[in-house]
């Protein structure tokens, strides 16, 4: 079979296109998704395919928004909502942790939201500090929400499809930077399951972790690193919540060393509850080294492009991080 | 189970015309208001937890808009939502089993109060959040019309209610996409301490439906006719694709905001005036006045519905508890 | 430094009708014109990062809206920030630094053109955030009244922003309590794609001001004469007590609504027919029509302008970057 | 000198009240505040001592109040804002996260937003799932605001004066179920440092972090333990953000063992950071045991009492953990 290449923007329209011609209750919802095609394009040309109704343009009302679609899941629909920049969820979050991530269990079980939330998040766009957050930790603190971060143009579309099979809210976040990269990506409709973290890398030197762009990042950085002769494993969680630390500490078992790259801030980051799970259990005893945690500055995002770069994990910085760590530094 | 008659929409233009519907209407304001009473009772003497909004002087909303609608139709409640609850339909017994943290309450025993839903009968939920119910009204509207679906779906909140972003982004919505929703705020004049007077600029909250391009209308709240005829003429409107409408209910609630409310903000005089204009005896004194009803038929519903309720607090009270070996597994839908 | 004659009240109704008023008028819409004009030639050649959203088109309203400010007065602006910026008497090389990414640029680099504030002037800041700007505007008239000080705060926001709850609630609080604020909507047609004709139900945005029980003023936003006329009267208003104002002012924007927009939502007619109505060649031909200033005059202005902007761009282009070493130290402000 | 015992919510009240009468530039506003005197009572009199217009009651609108306090913050007031139940800081993330805490940065450093924004948490009161949550991690994660959580009347005066003195957003998040417990409270004007970790028992055997509610059933805990032969170390961060490690790094590398106690969800918790920091540097080498982490389950607070109970660490969760981890388990 011959590698089909397309974008992570692609893939995420092929997902939806796919879900809609399979469900017709299947709907997106959000700002500039018509004939605009979405702020980063994703939507692109489904308006003409599946008309104004299901592909449907919002005022711009985050709250909104992201309520009527939990009115919708709530009563037979699966929409889909698109919130243009992940840092506009700081506008809804009521309707998506008030709500949407309580009903299921606060009205006893009945009721149901099974909607899919995309937003992408993170920096390098020069868009400062209101648009490149990346707030993955607050969804994954919530009891009742999943939250799935695709890292690659064939997570996007196997994650969304996954997400919109799932009968509970899913929080799918997708980085800006990757939307116009490209990777194989199969035609059919396939899923990656929610759940599961992925192993993309196999070494026997130090385990890292990373999510997000970072995985890609990580993965140039280890190619860079086994020229020098350092092997890396790296293992993509794909899903925060519900998160499956199996690979990651039977990894830490054989390696002896643990990294976690994240883009978000550290403090209070995501990558603390991989830390602490670690420290928790018996990985911890085959710990060689401490775990390092390489992640952005405690700062909000600056537009400056020496700035915004120089606060957020870079592959020198993992090159660089991955050599500490062996080094015992 | 512990159930009411459904209100149905009376075969003339008033709800106190048809005796039929006049009684189903008389047993649900009674409903509402036994059930209070009760539970505040049971609260005084400790046997009730978390907190309670009761609606108490508030009847006439939930049942002259439920009477305008049908048990296909939908709505989503409030804080305060004893009385929609009722007047949608719901079983007395499994509500009051929620309040007592019973495994077969509404929700369980997770929700309480604040949080009962009723799939039955088209109850998407009381909600804890002021104003949260009011976008999720319009989506549930968006998802009737993409299905084509010809139910409608009514939204209780307060006047405090329409401070809240939600409400004007909700409102929008509903507005520009034309939804089968009916906006319905019980303006009971306070959210929690703050008076209306202080808390808004505008004389009738149903002013607030011009920003949208909406009609709007106020009406007695408390009289179950007047209500019932601006709902149902709104309920018509939406069902027949003429989008959505706020009507606005002037009413008062003759007890505090909550249990902790010592009640520094109104006036005595305020409460007793409007205890002259309680909902429920307005409506049993027309029945009577009309002759639809005797007194006597009227005490018949009353002692029917005080039977239920105290039915429904036997049948709850020895429901098991809720417990909590289960909670854990319930808090994602399973996969299927 | 770069800077323009600050804005001045006209001795006179109009701002056509004084001389020097009407010079520092021109020279404001001409500043606003140039900059943005010089900032879209220097993103094309991939000298500036991130985005941009231009207000050309659309320098009337700043123009007109800050004739009526005093120095003193504040301002809240949005991601279309340059004019308001700029008519509140920024400095201009300041302004280009920042979009240059430079150390010394109004933020240091680190705000870029959707963050600029500018403390000297009253500008509490851009925002990238729609409608994020209106509580703060708010809050800061309540400041001044708190205070017992008698400056006025406009906030500048789209017509898009009028669908967000921040706009609902924010309005609401300064209506309640009678704040000295002017809520300015510069309403272009569009939020990003989407036409007001579908993202509102209401004629005129100015309607909204009901649901608040505060005036509300519909205005030709290309007309600085007719801007600053409603301006100065809902600025009069505010300082004296009166409360607050809506005011919306008609315009249009020339360019797309930022970098990446294709434009496929309008087209090419109505985009020629607001050229038209070009609010830069509106004043120009009204002040030498009306023989306040002669063609002469006009283009000694547009020449001093035109040098201004080039001035910044060099001084701007000539600082130095800015320096991520100080990034960590200047989260918090540090305490004293 | 006496022990002056007064309660927590007399505290907070007594410290605005302090604060207000130094300071005119100094207000609250929130919902309820005034002739109500606060959802828990707290505002109390102060309407009453400093008129409506400094105690100001505001209509339902917790975006637009947060709003209007970073308005009033930049231009020369110190509000301080209520929200009734800090659930309701889901209404105002924007102005909270993409607002107040980035504008000191964001806009180059001139302008700044000395506000106090508190918000009663947690879960106890049979209030359920949307007026229970625990939400500390969320604004903890957020760089350029400052996170405190009072554990005491004491600290509730102290941290809530020193809160008050920062130039900087202030988050004080203090807890429902202790408003009503009393403790010695100095009638004086004092601070406790934010940023500075508190030693609130010191024991040999284990180290316990804990915070809010946590820290007094904890001491409870010690008490009990002491009793069998075991000794706590209890320490309160009080300041979630900035952290200070160095008391709970020195007593681990004493006792050997790490207890983290928390009522919020553990997954993605604040603990998690605690762990990771630990796990980060040579404090791991201290450790005989794995880190515990003892905290709410990841579920919605449920509204019946013995569910309610249920899903966050009790006093005899605490005892029972600490055994645990005594004996090795
Ligand atoms: C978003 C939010 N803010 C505040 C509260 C606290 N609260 C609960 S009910 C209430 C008053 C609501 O007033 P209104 O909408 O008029 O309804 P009423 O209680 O009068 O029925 C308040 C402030 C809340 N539950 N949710
Ligand atoms: C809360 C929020 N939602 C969405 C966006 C993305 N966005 C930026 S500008 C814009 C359009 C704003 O329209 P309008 O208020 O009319 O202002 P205009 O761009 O026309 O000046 C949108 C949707 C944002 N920045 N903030
Ligand atoms: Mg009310
Ligand atoms: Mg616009």
């Amino acid at each position: 079979m011959s590698e089909r290449i397309i974008t992570y923007g692609e893939a995420v329209r092929e997902a939806i296109g796919q879900a809609m011609e399979a469900d017709p209750s299947v709907f997106m919802l959000g700002e500039d998704i018509g004939v605009y095609g979405g702020a980063f394009g994703v939507s692109g040309d489904l308006v003409h395919r599946f008309g104004e109704d299901r592909v449907r343009d919002t005022p711009i009302s985050e709250l909104g928004i992201v309520g009527a679609a939990v009115g919708a899941a709530l009563t037979g629909m699966k929409p889909i909502v698109e919130i243009q920049f992940s840092d506009f969820t700081a506008q809804a979050m009521d309707q998506i942790v008030n709500q949407a991530a309580k009903i299921h269990f606060m009205l006893g079980g009945e009721l149901a939201v099974p909607m899919v939330l995309r937003a992408p998040l993170g920096s390098g766009t020069g868009a400062a500090a209101q648009h490149s957050q990346s707030l993955e930790a607050w969804f994954a603190h919530v009891p009742g929400l999943k939250v799935v971060m695709p890292s690659s143009p064939y997570e996007a579309k196997g994650l969304l499809l996954a997400a919109l099979d799932d009968p509970n809210p899913v929080i799918v976040l997708e980085h800006k930077l990757l939307y116009k990269t490209s990777g194989h990506v199969p035609e059919e409709a396939y899923r990656s399951e929610i759940g599961k973290s992925k192993v993309v890398r196999e070494g026997k030197d130090l385990t890292v972790v990373a999510t997000g762009v970072m995985v890609s990042r990580t993965l140039e950085a280890a190619t860079q690193l086994a020229a020098e002769g350092i092997e890396l494993t790296v293992i993509d969680p794909r899903s925060l919540t519900p998160l499956d630390m199996d690979p990651i500490n039977a990894s830490v078992a054989q390696t002896g060393r643990l990294m976690l790259v994240q883009e978000a801030p550290k403090h209070v980051g995501y990558m603390a509850e991989i830390a602490a799970r670690v420290s928790e259990g018996p990985a911890i005893y085959s710990l060689t080294e401490p775990v390092k945690r390489l992640a952005g500055l405690d700062v909000p995002i600056p537009y400056a492009p020496q700035l915004e770069k120089s606060v957020v994990p870079q592959l020198p910085d993992i090159v660089a991080a991955a050599k500490d760590v062996m080094r015992g530094v | 189970m512990a159930t009411i008659t459904p209100l149905t929409a009376p075969n003339a233009e008033r709800v106190s015309q048809d005796k039929e519907a006049a009684i189903a209407a008389l047993e649900s304001l009674l409903a509402i208001r036994f059930f209070e009473e009760a539970v505040d009772g049971l609260f005084a003497r400790g046997m009730m937890h978390g907190t309670m909004h009761l609606s108490i002087g508030q009847e006439a909303v939930a049942t002259g808009v439920c009477a305008a609608l049908r048990k296909t139709d939908f709505i989503t409640s409030t804080h305060r939502g004893h009385s929609h609850c009722i007047a949608k339909g719901a079983d007395l017994t499994r509500m009051m089993a929620e309040l007592l943290a019973k495994q077969t309450g509404y929700c369980r025993g997770r929700g309480g109060s604040m949080h009962i839903a009723d799939v039955e009968t088209g109850n998407l939920g009381a909600n804890g959040i002021v104003a949260g119910g009011i976008p999720i009204a319009a989506g549930a509207a968006l998802s009737q019309k993409l299905q084509g679906k010809d139910n409608v779906v009514v939204s209780f909140f307060g006047d405090g209610a329409t401070n809240e972003g939600a409400f004007h982004e909700a409102l929008n919505l509903a507005a520009v996409w034309d939804l089968p929703v009916v906006f319905v705020c019980e303006n009971n004049k306070y959210g929690m301490s703050f008076s209306t007077a202080k808390s808004m600029k505008v004389e009738k909250i149903s002013d607030r439906a011009a920003a949208y391009g909406m009609p709007g209308v106020t009406v007695d709240g408390n009289d179950v006719d007047a209500v019932y005829a601006v709902a149902q003429e709104a309920v018509d409107r939406a069902r027949s694709g003429g989008g959505p409408t706020l009507i606005e209910c002037l009413t008062y609630r003759h007890k505090g905001h909550s249990k902790s409310d010592k009640n520094l903000y109104r006036t005595k005089e305020e409460i007793d005036f409007w205890k002259t204009k309680d909902p429920v005896g307005i409506f049993e004194t027309k029945l009577v006045d009309q002759g639809v009803l005797t007194q006597e038929e009227v005490d018949q519903v009353t002692d029917k519905i005080r039977g239920e309720i105290r039915n429904a607090i036997q049948e709850a009270s020895a429901a098991p508890d809720s417990d909590p070996a289960e909670l854990l597994s319930s808090v994602f839908r399973e996969v299927n």
